[in-house]
């Protein structure tokens, strides 16, 4: 039954993360304009292109929902209230945002369109640059719990200080990451409104675009608790209630996250994937000998 | 039992499925598919063996870390040289390769 | 009972993308499909409570998968599969190996006394605590041995496909 | 809650979403259908319509970096499990990490040093 509990914080976290977006882009605060938007998109026309490979346009939007719905199950919102306790929950949210680059990549080839299919190889060049630097901070995060469980990475930070004080390095290579995964801007490529027309979203109308933004804002939500859960002490904290910890600390990233974006220019695709082989990776590396050196030394 | 016995046979069809691609095909990536899906059927066989004969012998999900590095391995020195042959034939249909004989 | 159920379902969607794979003539949905397969294979590892390993191939398919579409799309004339060209040979040959090999698998698998079967397997926290030892100490030569492996691989894979430039 | 119904429970939210978008899709057809008209559906480029198909050979230019990820992909399945037992073993197994580690990172070397990273 709490299970079925934790549906509620995941809607009212879409529609938070959703209506953060619509102030961070326009510049207004408007809580209802997320449902308007919702009603009003799905009463748009949903239109399918002139030649489109059929069944990847139409399961495209849905796997990136599903990819998002996946990664939130194994995210604690606070001691006991989970859905499920993966004891592999660190790889498991690793392998659901996997699955974006695979719905991106439909969702480009599906509807026989320059610019999306552009956009769609152009984030698998995004995926070859950021893969490793999801991976590698994460088994950094699980040497100090000696768990890839998610509560159990939270419950290593409960005694001493959170990650992101005796790992900083892996904190910021994670970030950049999750903001490249959410394909949030300044790593917008597959979407890239002024140079791609909206990307891969560019022939998707109605309630299929309605589903895609759907599983991006899901996703957006499933990054920041994960930056959370990994880094920032979960629900750890004082006064508070545990879970309005989690809350508190996963919007804030979120807005972080989107206000970020808002400043720093699209970066190119290949200066990214030469950026993050050539230094992003070493330091990853750095980060786990690092983090290594400090628990032996911890433990000894 | 009778779960092992699915298990070997559903790798076994795979096994012939992936077969059956490697043989008849003509392009270098989808004979690489067949290959790739025998690979998966012997990592499915891998699995059942452990789970149903020796779960406490963990150099069996070894093995299948190996054979999946096999895969990637593989994948990656594949694609090297259907790239190099691409470059210089403009092609990777394995018919016109046979001047690779010797 | 419910593994079972869950092996026999995983392991009909595999055979199904896997005849998928040869099936299409459009190369991704041909790359896609071939990524289904890999994806049930990993959903049978699950109901099969090896949850590190499924966890894995769901993720290193799915990576592996895409990168697969994308040089068919680079290698082929007509990805999109809208000429319709038939890209097989010996088709009769192949056929009938694959039956063959098919055949002769499952005899041995009906056939061999496989003795008794294990009926509880340790929990998934416990399973990755012994791969981790297993990795560390009595496969160590094995591991180390894959670290040569991969590396052989990258530089022969880029010694290969990488153009250079003509020396002046 | 054994690890097989942790599992099941996983495969029952995924396959929910088909049931949410199926919803959605029928939400979206009681609200209004779509209109037949003349060139609604072709895909956007930039006012004109398509000249030709676009799934044809497309060079991604990336494809040395693309090898080098393959192969290097693989090292975090020996990782996880490594991280998992790393504080039992102490300062050993972090230099048998790192020993690993080392002869992967000669490879990304190596296409570093073949121009392997970045446009080719």
């Amino acid at each position: 039954m709490t299970m079925l509990l934790m549906i509620v914080p995941i809607v009212v976290g879409i529609w938070v993360v959703a209506t953060l977006e619509s102030w961070v882009s326009t510049g207004r605060f408007r809580p209802g304009r997320p449902l308007a938007a919702a009603v009003a998109m799905l009463g748009q026309e949903s239109l399918v292109p002139r030649r489109p490979d059929r069944i990847l346009f139409e399961i495209a939007p849905p796997i990136l929902l599903a990819a998002g719905i996946a990664a939130t199950t194994v995210l604690p919102l606070a001691a006991e209230v989970i859905v499920i306790d993966l004891a592999t929950g660190g790889l498991f949210v690793n392998a659901a945002w996997v699955y974006v680059v695979v719905a991106l990549i439909m969702a480009g080839w599906g509807p026989n369109g320059a610019y999306a299919m552009v956009a769609g190889w152009r984030f698998l060049a995004q995926l070859i640059a950021y893969a490793m630097l999801t991976v590698m901070p994460i088994t950094a995060v699980a040497m100090r719990a000696e768990s890839l469980s998610t509560t159990a990475i939270v419950e290593s930070q409960a005694s001493g200080t959170w990650n992101v004080i005796t790992q900083p390095l892996g904190f910021v290579l994670f970030w950049l990451a999750a903001m490249a995964v959410a394909f949030l801007p300044p790593f917008d490529h597959p979407v890239a409104p002024t140079e791609l027309a909206g990307g891969v979203t560019a022939e998707y109308t109605g309630v299929r675009l309605a589903i895609f933004r759907l599983g991006r804002l899901t996703l957006i939500l499933t990054l920041a608790a994960a930056v959370v859960v990994f880094y920032l002490g979960g629900w750890l904290g004082p006064w508070l209630p545990a879970s309005a910890w989690t809350a508190v600390k996963t919007l804030t990233v979120v807005a972080a996250m989107l206000w970020l974006g808002r400043w720093v220019p699209r970066v190119r695709s290949e200066h990214l994937m030469a950026w993050s082989w050539k230094l992003g990776i070493p330091l990853a590396l750095v980060n786990i000998l690092w983090v290594g050196v400090t628990l032996w030394a911890v433990d000894r | 039992m009778t779960t092992l016995i699915l298990a070997l046979i559903i790798g076994a069809v795979l096994f012939g499925i992936g077969l059956y691609g490697a043989l008849s095909q003509t392009n270098l990536v989808m004979i690489m598919m067949g290959v790739e899906l025998m690979l998966g059927a012997t990592m499915v066989n891998l699995v059942a063996f452990w789970r149903f004969l020796h779960p406490d012998v963990y150099a069996g999900q070894m093995f299948v870390l190996v054979v999946m590095t096999v895969m990637a391995v593989e994948a990656a020195v594949g694609f090297g040289l259907g790239t190099a042959r691409f470059r210089a034939k403009g092609s990777v249909e394995m018919e016109e390769a046979a001047e690779l004989k010797g | 009972m419910m593994p079972t159920i869950f092996i026999a379902l995983f392991g009909a969607a595999a055979i199904w993308f896997g005849v998928r794979v040869f099936q299409t003539s459009s190369m991704v949905r041909s790359a896609l499909s071939l990524l289904g397969a890999m994806a049930a294979i990993g959903g049978m590892f699950l109901a099969m409570e090896a949850e590190f390993l499924g966890v894995l191939q769901l993720m290193m398919m799915a990576t592996e998968m895409s990168i697969m579409a994308i040089f068919m799309v680079m290698y082929m004339m007509d990805p999109g599969g809208l000429g319709q060209m038939d890209m097989s040979h010996q088709q009769r040959e192949a056929l009938a190996a694959g039956i063959v090999a098919t055949l002769l698998a499952v005899a041995v698998a009906l056939l061999v006394n496989w003795g008794t079967v294990a009926k509880e397997v340790d929990s998934t926290t416990v399973q990755l605590r012994a791969l981790g030892i297993e990795i560390m100490e009595r496969s160590m030569l094995l591991f180390e041995t894959v670290g040569v492996t991969i590396l052989v691989s990258m530089i022969a894979a880029i010694a290969v496909a990488v153009a250079r430039e003509p020396k002046r | 809650m054994s690890a097989l119904e942790q599992n099941a429970l996983l495969a029952a939210f995924v396959a929910s979403t088909i049931g949410l978008v199926t919803v959605l899709h029928l939400l979206a057809r009681a609200i209004g259908r779509s209109q037949d008209e003349p060139a609604k559906d072709v895909p956007f480029e930039g006012g004109t319509l398509q000249p030709k198909p676009v799934w044809v050979r497309y060079h991604f230019r990336y494809y040395a970096l693309a090898l080098l990820f393959l192969a290097f992909d693989m090292e975090m399945a020996f990782m996880y499990p490594w991280a998992v037992v790393y504080r039992e073993l102490g300062l050993v197994a972090l230099l048998d990490m790192g020993v690993f580690l080392a002869i992967l990172f000669l490879g990304i070397l190596y296409g570093w040093s073949e121009r392997g990273i970045g446009r080719q």
